[in-house]
């Protein structure tokens, strides 16, 4: 409008249905339009990297959990990858399969929230939700069946994993993959050709791919833009690089994009799991680390292909058992950075759809 | 497999092509001046051969006596990564340039690390606290921020609300 | 008891002057258009008491009018807050006091 | 119009009717005077139901109250806070000098005039009545209102386009 | 059949309330028969809201439990059918919270001022033959001013909350009222071409006459007015005024306890009066091609009645939310102009057969058919001239990579 309106601000949280916490989007609205986004974040800020620094590397385990408390099997692993490539330990072969079953695991789990919480950020009311839980159910299951923990494992260690499966994990994990290639199809049902969610969410929230790179985005945000760039392929770590599995990537950059690129990687994820538990060896799943583990004076970071994205750790050590420097370079955070220049010029409802498609655990925001 | 290049010979490559820029150069990392970070940051994107165009991490480490930022760069293609750090010797008011305008994804990491560490960004287009409210007495990442000062301790109601 | 056509009458009277009274004295642009709405309602319920006490129960010629003078009076206010909208756009006000845009 | 329901039913909506137009005047803030101009509105509606008037009566609410009034609102909205009074301008007491000699002169004439009230008699179904009316003895009026109506619309558009 | 019509013969309710008026009209003062029967049919009307609302309630979320995988409420007594009296003892025992920056009587008055319209909308509708509170001979239009005007008291609530998600929310409603009363203006108009008049129990009447229901005979309109009322009742895939992803709860964010409660149960009645609307208007009301000679009339009604809210719910589990623009471009693109061309065609037919004379038999089944074939057709083609094609470059599924390529990024697949 050429209307002279004065600008109006919207708090999208704090405490809002879509925000997935305690994150705040401060909207300058014109009229409809957003001209301005700024995003407030620390709402839950622990200062996980300060309290790290205190307590020794075995003991720091617990706190990946609690970062993006949806996959923590994830965080455990990153960890515990850059604790052994500053010490240089090997994990045996049993155990990097373990590692890989689990993250994927998990990775499914976290998808079927991810793509669940975008459908209700579309307004379904919960029927996705109710139904990709189910499948996230039964994978909780299997953690605790293995380690005694639903969300907050505490699973893969240093020089391994804490527990080798148990007798039943096989034939339940086995059940679950079985079942699981009709269950995406169901999702896919519902979700991929409904014509609302293509009118919602098509040419919503574009990243353009020059863009994506250059303010470091990574995961699903990256691959929806088109970029293929996966850790697992481009820098295999466990047993991915025995594994054979596809990258999808999207076309437009969009919310769909996005949206599909996760849905795909469901699919890819069974296969992988397929794979792994065929081919999982037998023999040790760790091996024997001092509990006050205190690796050589130097630095490693080490990556992997979280779920939402690159998580990396930084350690610095100074010798002791303690980590000097504790730094998590999460994607939740880091996937924020473009969210400004996504969401300026839509309306609220797209913007909500923009965030909820990017799929942020504050947990790993503040840390 | 993702290459990590040899700090020792993309140092050499930068002297050659940005002279006394390079500190240190050691088969990890490379540390470059900060007044010729800006400069590095743009050849080491741009250069066809090394192709920087990701920035996968920066933070900062407290050593004690001086301060030391660290980036980690990816390439796509060809596949390789870099270890770039830079160095802030003032410890009680460390500055070193912004990469915003390099790299994009800066913006909210190099926020990150004055947040918590108390290193100025100069350029950067919005520093200003993220996660701590503004207000909050010190970057508690240092090593010498061991408790809070004046007989402070943690709550919202002790401190100057934001806005 | 009863009611009578002079009731009917003596109401829309009154409906018809607080009505100009509100479209001669207020201020805002709007409160003037409201005020006119009210002299429409006033004459329309003249025409439909005179429809029910004078005219024959077979000629609905009142309700007929009233009908277009309805239609018309939402024709009016669309352009009258179009034009208000117009007029706030321009001059940023739609105090009646200060459009004075035909001042000689 | 001598039964009981009637008379009660005339004297309540027509002090609904006259108190909520008085508020109009009276209430400082625009938009309570916007939902007593929709009362009022309501109560007329409700005195063309004691005139047997349905089909009018429904229009009435349909337009005025649930059409009209809601634009009004709108446009309330669109100005801004600071214009939302609903104050008087130098014209106040001319104005009411004016609107009561209005009001005293029309009563006077309808009080005074024999109207020749012909008939008494209830309308059976007016909806029927007015529909062939106005397609019969009132169609060119009829074409015409439309035509306002059209042009009106487009009016209202072009006017307040964006361009 | 000696007892039939006496006050016992629950085929029509209308019986009992009729023996008592004429006694009370035989004994009392001659306005005490209007003050009872308005009394006692308001009351009924009350009470058979509450208690669907109370049986829906419960309904609504053991179906949407089956729906969704899950168990819904089953503690509160036997498979938890007392979840919605515990419910309404938790509304009515909440506090209800009142900031202290609202304007308060307006933010007092709207909770009230917002079940009276769907109420109201009850009084016109035969529950069975005879069974109504006020037979207007409006009926039709009656039903749609009075759901034109439930645009105020939800503006009241939006505004007077003096919350931004509030005003949000309740501009976006009224202005989304307002664009779908033409679409269910029109869709209904179709009817009342065909029935000849706009009393509800005319329209009912009509259909029993000719065998037929009017869903047969105006498919596109019945389906133009399912989807605008689904807009008016406030529920997915049309709650945009109450997006809580959006703009947390709309129009009643601001609202708790029993105040919360009002705009809750109006949701439900809203959608029993819509519901209601199309059971009499579309599908033959109390009628059942002669079953309601052995049926009560009532029963056969608020199965219709039950049938669709039902169809409500189904279509809460499973949609999502349109955006604004979205949905007010469809009122105006795409119902619009439908409503037109139904109502024109229907227009046409009826010329066609009054003119001529011909007989009923004969001439409504070959509309019917007439009509359900036009409006596939215009569906279709309307939706076809309208939406864009879905772009042919982009695949329907995320493109797949093995490797990690020499062109690392790209849109040129």
């Amino acid at each position: 409008m050429t209307m002279k309106s004065e600008p109006f601000v919207v708090n999208v949280g704090p405490q809002h249905p879509s925000t997935h916490g305690v994150f705040r989007l401060r909207l300058t609205m014109d009229g409809e339009k957003i001209v301005d986004a700024e995003m407030v974040v620390g709402y839950l800020h622990r200062s996980m990297e300060k309290l790290a620094e205190g307590r020794t590397y075995t003991q720091n385990i617990p706190f990946t959990d609690r970062l993006d408390y949806l996959s923590a099997m994830s965080n455990n692993l990153a960890y515990c990858m850059a604790v052994e490539k500053l010490a240089g330990i090997d994990v045996p072969e049993r155990g990097q399969f373990l590692r890989v079953i689990m993250a994927e695991f998990q990775r499914i789990a976290n998808h079927a929230m991810a793509i669940a919480s975008f459908a209700m950020e579309c307004g379904v009311w919960f029927t996705p939700l109710m139904w990709m839980f189910r499948e996230r159910e039964k994978i909780l299951d299997l953690f605790e069946m293995t380690c005694g923990a639903r969300l907050t494992t505490n699973y893969v260690r240093i020089g391994g994993v804490s527990f080798d499966i148990p007798p039943e994990f096989m034939p339940a994990a086995r059940a679950l993959l079985k079942e699981m290639p009709e269950r995406i199809a169901e999702y896919e049902a519902l979700l991929m050709e409904n014509e609302i969610i293509l009118a919602r969410s098509r040419d919503v929230g574009v990243l353009q791919p020059d863009l994506a790179i250059a303010s470091s985005a990574s995961g699903p945000v990256l691959r929806g833009s088109g970029v293929m760039w996966d850790i697992r392929k481009a820098d295999p770590y466990a047993a991915y690089d025995r594994l054979e599995f596809d990258i999808p990537v999207g076309t437009c950059g969009d919310c769909y994009d996005r949206f599909l690129v996760r849905m795909e990687e469901l699919r890819q994820s069974v296969r992988i799991l397929e794979q792994a538990l065929d081919m999982l060896p037998d023999g040790p799943a760790s091996v024997n680390v001092p509990l006050a583990l205190r690796p050589p004076a130097g630095e490693a970071y080490a990556r992997i292909e979280a779920p939402k994205g690159e998580l990396g750790f930084y350690l610095v050590s100074d010798g002791s058992p303690h980590p000097h420097r504790f730094h998590i370079r999460s994607p939740s955070y880091i996937n924020l950075t473009p969210l400004r220049d996504m969401v300026v010029g839509l309306t609220v409802p797209d913007a909500v759809i923009t965030l909820g498609s990017i799929d942020i655990v504050l947990g790993e925001v503040d840390r | 497999m993702s290459q990590l290049l040899d700090g020792l010979e993309i140092g050499e490559r930068i002297g050659k092509r940005i002279p006394e820029a390079v500190v240190e150069a050691t088969p990890q990392w490379v540390v470059v001046h900060p007044q010729k970070l800006v400069e590095v940051a743009t050849y080491l994107r741009d250069d066809s051969e090394l192709n920087f165009r990701f920035l996968s991490g920066v933070t900062a480490v407290d050593h004690l006596d001086h301060f030391e930022v660290v980036y980690h760069l990816q390439s796509f293609s060809p596949n390789h990564m870099l270890t770039l750090k830079t160095r802030a010797l003032d410890h009680d008011n460390p500055e070193v340039p912004s990469l915003v305008s390099v790299w994009r994804g800066a913006e909210l990491q190099e926020r990150e690390a004055y947040d918590l560490m108390g290193v100025r960004f100069a350029g950067h287009p919005d520093l200003r606290r993220v996660f701590l409210w503004e207000g909050f007495p010190g970057h508690p990442l240092r090593k010498d921020w061991l408790e809070m000062p004046g007989g402070l301790s943690p709550g919202l109601g002790r401190f100057p609300r934001e806005d | 008891m009863s009611v009578e056509l002079g009731h009917y009458l003596m109401v829309g009277a009154i409906l018809f002057s607080i009505g100009l009274y509100v479209a001669l004295a207020k201020r805002n642009a709007v409160g003037i258009l409201m005020g006119i709405e009210l002299m429409f309602n006033a004459v329309n319920l003249t025409l439909i008491s005179f429809s029910r006490f004078v005219s024959p129960p077979t000629d609905v010629s009142g309700h007929v009018f009233v009908v277009f003078v309805i239609t018309v009076a939402a024709a009016e206010a669309a352009l009258a807050l179009a034009l208000a909208v117009v007029v706030y756009r321009n001059r940023e006000t739609i105090d009646i006091d200060r459009i004075n845009l035909m001042r000689w | 119009m001598d039964d009981v329901g009637s008379v009660v039913a005339f004297w309540m909506l027509s002090v609904m009717t006259l108190g909520a137009a008085v508020m109009v005047v009276a209430v400082r803030n625009l938009i309570y005077a916007v939902l007593f101009l929709i009362l009022s509105f309501i109560g007329v509606a409700g005195l063309y139901l004691t005139l047997s008037a349905d089909f009018v009566a429904i229009a009435q609410v349909l337009i005025y109250a649930g059409a009209v009034s809601v634009l009004i609102l709108f446009a309330v909205l669109l100005t801004p806070r600071a214009a939302r009074d609903n104050a008087e301008t130098f014209l106040q007491v001319p104005g009411l000098v004016l609107a009561t000699l209005v009001a005293v002169t029309i009563g006077a004439i309808a009080l005074v005039t024999d109207w020749n009230e012909a008939t008494r008699g209830a309308f059976p179904e007016t909806a029927g009545a007015i529909g062939e009316a106005l397609l019969d003895k009132y169609v060119l009026p009829f074409e015409i209102a439309s035509v306002i109506l059209l042009a009106a619309m487009i009016g209202a558009i072009v006017l307040v386009r964006e361009d | 059949m000696i007892f039939l019509a006496e006050w016992w013969d629950l085929r029509d309710l209308g019986n009992p309330v009729g023996k008592l008026l004429e006694l009370l009209g035989d004994h009392g003062p001659d306005w005490l028969p209007y003050a009872v029967s308005a009394i006692v049919g308001s009351i009924t009307i009350v009470v058979f809201l509450l208690v669907s609302l109370l049986a829906f309630a419960w309904v609504e979320r053991r179906l949407l439990g089956r729906m969704q995988a899950r168990l819904g409420p089953n503690r509160v007594g036997p498979w938890g059918v007392f979840q919605s009296i515990a419910d309404a003892i938790k509304f009515v025992t909440k506090e209800a919270i009142t900031s202290r920056n609202v304007d308060r009587w307006m933010f007092w008055a709207a909770p009230v001022l917002v079940a009276v319209p769907v109420l109201v909308v009850f009084a016109v509708l035969p529950f069975g033959e005879g069974m109504v509170l006020a037979d207007l001979n409006v009926g039709v239009l009656f039903v749609i001013a009075v759901g034109s005007v439930t645009a105020i008291p939800i503006f009241m609530a939006g505004w007077s909350s003096n919350n931004k998600f509030s005003l949000l929310g309740a501009m976006r409603e009224v202005a989304m009222l307002i664009s779908y009363e033409l679409p269910q203006v029109l869709a209904l108009l179709g009817v009342v071409v065909f029935a000849g008049t706009m009393r509800m129990n005319g329209i009912v009447g009509w259909q029993d006459e000719h065998n037929t229901w009017l869903i047969f005979l105006q498919p596109l309109a019945v389906l133009i007015y399912l989807i605008a009322g689904t807009v008016e009742i406030n529920r997915t895939p049309t709650d945009i005024a109450e997006a809580e992803s959006e703009i947390v709860a709309g129009y009643h964010t601001e609202y708790s306890g029993i105040k919360f409660g009002m705009f809750w149960l109006t949701e439900y009645f809203a959608g029993f009066a819509i519901a209601a609307i199309i059971a009499t208007v579309y599908l033959g009301g109390w009628t059942l091609w002669g079953l309601e000679e052995w049926v009560p009339g009532w029963i056969i009604f608020l199965a219709k009645l039950y049938g669709l809210f039902w169809l409500f719910i189904w279509m809460r589990g499973t949609l999502p939310r349109l955006r604004i623009d979205q949905l007010m471009g469809f009122a105006w693109k795409f119902l619009l102009p439908l409503a037109l061309i139904n109502i024109f065609v229907a227009g046409l037919e009826v010329l066609i057969w009054r003119e001529n004379d011909l007989a009923a038999e004969a001439v409504l089944p070959g509309f019917a058919i007439a009509n359900l074939v036009l409006a596939g057709v215009l569906i279709v083609a309307w939706a076809r001239f309208l939406g864009r094609a879905r772009p042919s470059w982009r695949p329907a599924r995320a493109r797949l990579v093995k490797e990690l390529g020499a062109v690392v990024y790209g849109q040129e697949g």
